[in-house]
């Protein structure tokens, strides 16, 4: 048996594998399809205090190996996820990260109190959302916008924090630095990048927000050199992600400094891929002969 | 565990029509043989009228699968009627006997089948794939009024088993000249079902809640997982947002909230 | 005839369509396959003051829908070009952009200086190119250090200034606000995206440089977005690039703001596509009664 | 004008050995109903010895085209000999009788058909493509020797027209057991013309080099655009940066810096 096993913030995944926010819902389809208890770990939907109905018109929007999405954090609020979601969650033997958007300060601190006292394993704070003001991207631009909500939340959350940064950032080294400063525990990135497509016939952007956020394979190539950069400028663990396919693309990122690694479009592809790129990777190591992914991580 | 992308075989893919194909598919032989898997699932493609498969006849490019049909199975082979309207159709169109592709499925929920009484079976061009498959399956008395723009097809197919067929057609090539709307009179039946452009089942919907006739519409929507975790297919109904893919694609017509 | 004219800084292009510099030489080699009459311009591959042999290694790395490229700038001086390049290309009935890099201001400033007495129609200013520290990335990341550059080289030049802006700016709006107060004509947007690939088995990035710039379809949706963006936050013109591949993605392009487009990575993958492009917006504008482009440059 | 990529039709594609194909392609009957087209480019494909075309069997991904060298043209007819490494010769390995694909060129700067005296060609695996087609093409006593990582492949091809023949494989599988630069002797020869590994060519031309007898080498580079703008194919020479897709893929192998 290889050892995947990676501890990061106190937190012990059995693999470096995780599913991506808003990628894989809950859990509870993609559990149709493989046991969950393959996986590193679980992000949630994005979370927002209240439930949310999500955005209207065109919400998912195909492009050159990606896709953009505009759905507006569609979810149950933080008191049905707890009710709702997380009993199922909870069974399935993987870690859980409990994604959280919001709009302003107060509500990211009440919904990260309301978490403190469940059985969630992680926060993952999402300060990058680019499609409605409550996913928190105005936060995410500037480094000191970040550490003051970073610094908020740090004060009151009683989990090990993540903060997921986006790649619309005005510099992400800087970002990450403060975001490390201001108590994070650990980063992932990237989030969408902020991209905008037209209807030429109708003269209209696609999408009722104008702009939405981009993913996929497409991106991969900048999400990767993000994450081998951040990871040079602070000393707290990655968590990498962006436009990963295959069981290749996640040791690139591990190989650029990633701790753990995401996937998220990619589950629309294949809803076994999460599993696929876990099997990938031990058969990796075990052809390469390495027998911890220590030995490789940030090797470049 | 259901099965994730399985490879299918064209078995035919013909045209009928302008841009109109029927294309037959076969399992792929790697299920039979793989003892793993389910029996049902190494013998042949499932799956109820109403719902769908994901269908991939390329590598990535398009990136996302696209959603079709089920518009009949039988032997477990699977037939899909589909249009070409795009990127995705046009390569599914070129397939030959012989060629793979990647199928997920079968999706979503489909038509209740215990539906008593007289019903009236609604189409808009290539939406009569999954009514043919419905009305294969029911032995309830039936009409079927089949919308087109220009040339009628697979008439054989859908004249099977059904009481009377209606045809329009817009530029008046065949049957009334018109919309099927115009033909079809709600009174006589106690279900109808329909599957076709959005504006006319929304019509279809206006006419039959005058005379209190439950429609159970197919809806169509952008699709990328095709299983309930991107959250892009949804639609607004009385009862909230629900995904066309899981709790849709079949619905009751007088709980859509149509978008203007 | 459709009337697909357009005039930007006191230039007349015949159409909007301009050969994107490094990714048609100084046009030769596609004329075998075209008139180069058919089209709006042409940007030479970027030149520096000094003939550059460019960089080592692979240059050319293939990504999802992209390519990521680094090579380094070869090209054969200003004077090499003027003395070798030129002649050719004033004979093409094209309008001609000379696309400059430079690594320390005095050199953008001699560079631009020799170009004043040449039949060029205009300067590219590119502070931009990842590829080399001479490309002038440096310049292009923060506005204050833009206009600094593009204030000294408007001092010096003599004729219209096009400054291209790298989309790894901090802020593209800052950045482009700063370019056309230091006396900018226009705006040329995006650059290559600074990128990253790894080889998971020799356990080395690709490229001898570590980070390369990404071009192609992939960017397609970032680029639109940016354009758009700027062309919201400056009042001087704009050529629109990223990822164009055809005529609709061109008429994307203009209807987010831009007045000329220029098309790059797609002249790999057929060498008469921008002659293809131009076919295909006359005959967009024709279906569509479009009379000219002011019609819908900046509809949505 | 040249002419922008245009359409083949895949005659045959058959698999030679493991990975390895011989690909015959027609011109597309399009080309040949376009009158605008020059009568030479209607009737069929053209092309020297060292010659190649840039070759796509796929939409838009992979992105790029595929340079692949002459390996015969006869009857307009074109045949490629190609070996299956990554994804784009993958696909091109699944294409079928009929199917179509899009090509370019021909395109770089082939041998000197003018070359007196006694040759020696020497090729590594699919490296004998260009060689054929020489070899095919030329009069002179000629003796060919290729080397193969297993089993050998294409001998009959190779055969005509040849003097000696002399293979190598690594694994013993056939031939002598090793590599071909342990066979070869250069004094025999007046001039050298290679294709293969770079390391095989590389360790010719030193051998050659010794005994001053020009080497003739058929480059392999990664290529983006092979008609010479995007400067990706670039190999140092002590002439300077050469184009491999442009003043190249045949080179003199005295002049090329090999990188280490
Ligand atoms: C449950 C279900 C069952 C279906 N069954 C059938 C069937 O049996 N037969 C059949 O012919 N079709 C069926 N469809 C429709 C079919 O899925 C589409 O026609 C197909 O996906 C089109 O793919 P394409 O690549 O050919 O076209 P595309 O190129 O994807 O697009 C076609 C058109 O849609 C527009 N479009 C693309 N993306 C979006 C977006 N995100 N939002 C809005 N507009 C967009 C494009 O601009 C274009 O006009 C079904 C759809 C659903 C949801
Ligand atoms: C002039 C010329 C003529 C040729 N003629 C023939 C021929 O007749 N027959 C034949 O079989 N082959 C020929 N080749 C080689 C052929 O072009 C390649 O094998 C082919 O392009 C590989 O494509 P692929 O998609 O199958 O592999 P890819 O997936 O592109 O790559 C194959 C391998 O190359 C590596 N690679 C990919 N991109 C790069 C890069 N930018 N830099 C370094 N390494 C990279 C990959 O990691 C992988 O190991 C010729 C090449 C040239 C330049
Ligand atoms: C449909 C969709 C919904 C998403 N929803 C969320 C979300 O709720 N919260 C979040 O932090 N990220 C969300 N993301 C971003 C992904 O988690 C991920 O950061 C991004 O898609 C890049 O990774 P990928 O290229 O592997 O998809 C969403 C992405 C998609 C495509
Ligand atoms: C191989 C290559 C070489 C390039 N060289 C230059 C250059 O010398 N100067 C410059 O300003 N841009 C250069 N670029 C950037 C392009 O001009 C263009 O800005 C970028 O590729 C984005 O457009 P595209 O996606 O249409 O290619 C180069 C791009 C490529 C792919
Ligand atoms: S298609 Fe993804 S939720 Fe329906
Ligand atoms: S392949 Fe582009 S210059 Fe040779």
């Amino acid at each position: 048996m290889i050892d995947m096993r990676i501890q990061i913030c106190g937190v012990e995944f059995k693999n470096p594998v995780i599913a991506a926010s808003g990628t894989f819902g809950f859990g509870r389809e993609n559990a149709e399809y493989f046991p969950l208890s393959k996986l590193g770990g679980i992000s949630s939907k994005g979370l927002t205090l209240n439930k949310k109905d999500g955005n209207r018109g065109t919400r998912i929007y195909e492009t050159a190996s990606g896709i953009m999405n505009s759905i507006g954090l569609q979810n149950p609020g933080i008191d049905g996820f707890i009710k709702d979601e997380l009993p199922f969650m909870e069974k399935q033997d993987t870690i859980i990260l409990a994604n959280v958007g919001g709009s302003t300060l107060d509500e990211y601190i009440v919904s990260v109190d309301k978490l403190n006292d469940t059985n969630i394993d992680m926060i993952e704070l999402n300060i990058s959302c680019p499609n409605v003001k409550e996913g928190g991207m105005a936060f995410g631009i500037k480094a000191k916008t970040a550490y003051e909500v970073v610094a908020a939340v740090r004060e009151i959350c009683r989990k090990p924090l993540i903060v997921k940064l986006s790649p619309n950032a005005e510099n992400m080294m800087e970002m990450a630095e403060s975001c490390a400063k201001a108590g994070a525990d650990g980063l992932s990135l990237v989030n969408t990048f902020n991209a905008l497509a037209i209807d030429i016939y109708s003269r209209k952007p696609v999408f009722n927000n104008i702009t939405a956020g981009l993913s996929g394979p497409c991106i991969k190539p900048i999400a990767l050199r993000m994450v081998y950069e951040v990871s040079k400028a602070v000393d707290i663990p990655i968590i990498g992600l962006g436009g990963i396919m295959d069981h290749e693309d996640a040791i690139e990122f591990i190989m650029a400094g990633a701790h753990c690694i995401q996937v998220g479009t990619a589950n629309f592809i294949e809803p076994t891929i999460s599993m696929d790129i876990v099997d990938g990777i031990a058969k990796f190591m075990k052809d390469e002969g390495i027998k911890s992914l220590d030995e490789i991580r940030g090797v470049i | 565990m259901k099965q994730g992308y399985r490879r299918g075989i064209v078995h035919t893919n013909i045209q009928l029509a302008t841009d109109v194909y029927e294309m037959k598919l076969m399992p792929h032989g790697d299920n039979n043989r793989d003892t793993s898997l389910r029996i049902e699932d190494r013998l042949g493609f499932q799956g109820n009228p109403g719902q769908f498969y994901m269908l991939r006849g390329w590598q990535l490019d398009p990136l996302l699968a696209r959603p079709i049909s089920i518009c009949n199975i039988s032997n477990g082979m699977v037939t899909f009627l589909y249009e070409v309207v795009g990127k995705g159709t046009r390569m599914m169109s070129e397939l030959k006997a012989g060629d793979t592709l990647e199928l997920l499925g079968p999706l979503g929920t489909g038509f209740d089948l215990e539906l008593g009484g007289r019903l009236a079976l609604i189409s808009g061009g290539a939406g009569m794939a999954p009514l043919i498959y419905l009305k294969n399956r029911l032995e309830n008395d039936m009409d079927f009024y089949c919308g087109f723009q220009s040339e009628p097809y697979y008439i054989d197919e859908i004249e099977k088993g059904v009481d009377n067929i209606y045809i329009t057609t817009e530029d008046g090539s065949a049957g009334h000249r018109g919309f099927v709307t115009e033909l079809f009179t709600p009174e006589r039946y106690d279900t109808v079902i329909t599957c076709g452009p959005t504006p006319m089942m929304k019509e279809i919907v206006k006419i039959c809640g005058k005379h209190d006739i439950p429609v159970y519409m197919s809806m169509e929507s952008h699709m990328a997982c095709g299983i309930g975790t991107c959250l892009g297919c949804t639609v607004e109904t009385t009862s909230g947002i629900l995904r066309v893919c899981r709790e849709g694609p079949v619905q009751l017509g007088k709980e859509v909230v149509f978008d203007d």
